[in-house]
């Protein structure tokens, strides 16, 4: 959708903002990278929940929408 | 009614085998509790255990990538000490909602929900045709919905249709704190489900959850009157005591109201 | 008002240290049970038990000559279990009160008496006139006085002033389970009095003894929310947690009411 | 006050109804009598409280006013 | 909200100018009727004009074929002096409720109704998704439509926005007589919505009249209090004095509540 | 209970004969007026007006030597238009209450005092035994005693004894605006005596004395509910009609409470 | 839908029973035939409503349903 | 009781403040010199109260303790 960059860096969504990835970059790399603990998040991009055993396969493109979402105190 | 007191030596410490159960699963409990709006993750759990809950709402948000802080309540809460209810607090559509729970559910904790569709920033009542709505996708799905509803017996008959695990009627809106308003829309509904009928939000001190136990409900969810309490743990204690105390009074059969008095004492053998 | 949270390991069973002293004498429950109107000597007691009370009142009456039976109560509640409360029940004048009283301590075990003047047969009402005179005779005679009065805060602060242990106002009428009709006068007396505040009769279930207590006042004294329950043990057990509860609620300090809902999950990462 | 009987009865009044006892009993006498035990019960004679120690000594004349009282269940 | 005391020499018979206004129809009298459960039709017609009531409502009903009396009870209320406001009692669905509002429309007095669908036969609580649907239909329809509802104000909310002329809320269930359960919901919807706010149905005696007035509403439609009292006449003057009173009193703005007592006679000027 | 409706043709205008009678003196109007606290004389007159009120108290003060203005309150409270009961209040004493009650008859009015004996800075609480002390003197002294007193019916009945011409309990102290806290002990006062029952203090809004006048009591008098109002005059209209219509409502016989719903409309005659 | 009788009589629903009515009468007349006022009772017939202007145009046939309805006291 | 002053003036005690006023002065002449309108107010002197046909015939004293009353607005 969006334009992917002449370095092979692609721009996605991330919780909202504009974030710059590698192309071709996994989703488990995009944890790894932000330093985050897959076992304690949920992974959601363009609007389909992705499965904990599907994050190492699955390969951003530009314009991916993704949401990291997790658990907090709430009532 | 199954009531059986344990059996032991002295009655002060007698403990009621007494259970609540929802979708087959038994808690000792019947007091549930929200994690949000606590000075601490410390005093939560802190308080949570002085309240004898072991189940306890959390909130699907997203991770919050700007803060040093990122860790989950999860590492606060461990799901072998205390069952973790994800709820789909602040969402206004029966899609929204549908979506907070499916994400709630792929952490693989349970296909548990407490499902909230809100109607108004105000008030935060629930908005009950779009309520309806996800309750009838997320059954479909297999969840097991525990739906947070207002004092309306029909929408709760229709929830208990769609096949909820449990109907949450408020006693009064979400961190009012004013208590149990109507008593006669709780005794409505808890007496024409056969469901499980929690009631949630709106508690405000100990005396609030005494009374709506005695209504007959089999639990209730509270947050805000812990949480913002001057001493949430003591609170916590306070809790735990009138929910049982409400409870075991309803069991018990409380005495008829009179208009006049009856001694306590005998007439007879008085001196002349 | 020192408060400590014992140190255990479990929460849930944590227990505080919060005795309610009358007149020197440390009382770890502030619950106090009466004991007539139960349907046997057996069942009293394990109502008693159940509701960790360990101040009982008792009625002085003639032995009954004609009885097969003549046993004291003593022979069902051992002296050294549970602390006896001879009260003046049935007396309508000052004269009276002050005869049985003077009985009621020659068993022996205390100089502590239950005052009691009642003034009109139909509602049990106290004879606050008639009270304070048997009041001013007993504290001279070194009676240690706990005064069962009405809701009034003036006769409250005279009794104070005449020397009693504690005051008892009532909620509603004796044997009556209405309640605490006035919570203005209860909070009004136990701001102003520094004796003991002990609210004695008209508590009917649980909610009733919790709201009472959150009200700050010392403790309650019950008979007949017991006795005439359906199943009497369990609402010892009902009351033990209620009592418990509103103390601790008031200890704890409850939120504040509010007209409007306030969420408990958070506003902030919700999904776009 | 009242007559004492030819045969060295007397009438007294105890708890409320007229009681014929000996002239001249103590009354530790009359309670053993009735099969009462002075340890969990107050004497009151003539309007005044007869200790336990006193039991013994005091002995029953004819018109005596006796009360016997113990505790019963109360609220 | 102008309100004006209209000009005159006595200040105990000053009326005031506030008219109810619904769907620019101008009422003076907030107090709205029923006309069912009366001993008589004459009881019925003196009842109204006690009460003062200007707008009454009317069931729709098969003419009864085999009784020998098949009047319309407009032989007793003439439409000259009442407005007849026709209801949908007794209907279950929303197609239902359309069918009787459309054959109360054709007798040609007015395209008003007062909109029920009933939910449940004990309670006789509405069902609001049909309440709602039914709604929609006969607003498109071009009737003018007073919808009776329960006290959820996203209900409330909904209603409005589907372009009904009044919503009514109910203090309580139909005939039961218990008064105004929850005043924060008829708060809460008084002061989000703009068409005005009826409350319809629980009021049970004068005091509930007055209490629901002061929430701010704008007006009470009541049946079974008046004609369910032992001398309904005598009612009708108590229930036009207190929806009166009520209405007054929230004008005049009432006076703040104190915890403490503040004297009415001057401190200053007491002699020495 | 002698109520007759006059005859005349509109039963919106019906007016009852229900005079309020004390010590044989008739008054068309239940309610009575303290004159304390207005921000005018002029608006106390109005409102009083408004209100409808015959009596009403006045207080006994030392003139203001140092005022330019040092006109008695006669000057805008013509004994002509209202009956003038002088009060007692800010006396802490039996002595210092007989004084003021000499000073007010001597004004030549009348020998009417309404006796208050205040017990406490703070909650203006009656001492009812110098409250008794006071009564007994003066009813002696051939005063007509209006009591103020607490809502304790053991001292309403020696009240009575004691001569007064009515007994003046409090629904909640002086200037607080709480309403009626104890319903019960006004009912029980009321049912037990013969004199007239006037509650006294503590009403802050319309429907506060509508339901005491539910209660069966033959008045109110109310004076910072009035004078503290945002518009008094406005609020002495709201006022005279609570009292009507609590007065009437109790005359009338309330329909019982219900838990279940009962239809308004015939449940026959629905179409097929 | 349902037999005409031989004599020129026809079987209706009326208020919910049975009703035998004249072949090729009006509502006029049926209402007539039954004593009632028009102008105070509105007539729906096989579900919809008929105008009162209608009712002497109307003929009723076998099988017809017919409601008559009017304004009752209620809440 | 308390010293005449030597002009004739006499210290009276009036509504709780020492006041000078003329010896052998009426209470009439009092209030006519305060500007009082003796029908709207009660006099009480030394803790008697005043008949209103007696305030001319009343003459003060030194010491007198005089209050004068009058009905204010109160509840």
């Amino acid at each position: 959708m969006s334009a992917s960059q002449p370095d092979g860096a692609i721009e996605i969504r991330l919780n909202g903002k504009p974030h710059m990835a590698t192309a071709e970059q996994t989703i488990s790399q995009l944890l790894e990278q932000l330093g985050l603990d897959p076992r304690v998040l949920v992974v959601e991009m363009n609007r389909q929940i992705i499965r904990r055993t599907e994050l190492g396969e699955i390969r951003l493109e530009a314009g991916d929408v993704i949401e990291l979402v997790h658990f907090v105190g709430g009532g | 009614m199954a009531v059986t007191t344990t059996d032991q030596p002295e009655g002060q410490r007698a403990e009621l085998e007494d259970p609540l159960v929802i979708a087959g699963r038994r808690f000792h409990s019947r007091l549930i509790l929200g994690t949000g709006k606590y000075a601490s993750n410390d005093e939560m759990v802190e308080t949570i255990r002085a309240a004898g809950a072991e189940m306890v709402t959390v909130a699907v948000r997203r991770v919050d990538l700007d803060a040093t802080n990122r860790e989950s309540i999860l590492h606060h809460l461990d799901p072998a000490e205390f069952f973790l209810l994800p709820n789909t607090a602040g969402c206004y559509s029966a899609e929204e909602a549908v979506r907070y729970s499916r994400l709630g559910r792929e952490t693989g904790l349970s296909d548990w929900v407490k499902l909230e569709v809100i109607g108004d920033q105000e008030t935060l009542l629930p908005d009950t045709a779009q309520l309806l709505e996800a309750a009838e996708t997320l059954v479909a799905e297999g969840f097991t919905v525990l739906a947070y509803t207002n004092d309306d017996l029909i929408t709760a008959l229709r929830l208990q249709e769609l096949g909820v695990a449990a109907v949450m009627p408020l006693a009064s809106p979400i961190g009012s704190g004013q208590g149990l308003l109507n008593e006669l829309n709780i005794r409505l509904i808890k007496r024409r489900l056969d469901v499980p009928v929690i009631v949630d939000a709106g508690v405000g001190t100990a005396s609030d959850a005494s009374v709506t136990m005695e209504q007959g409900v089999d639990g209730i969810l509270m947050n805000t009157a812990l949480a913002e309490a001057d001493r949430p743990v003591l609170m916590g204690h306070a809790m735990r005591h009138a929910v049982r105390a409400g409870r075991l009074a309803y069991l018990a059969g409380r005495m008829e109201k009179r208009e006049w008095a009856v001694p306590s004492s005998p007439l007879e053998g008085m001196l002349a």
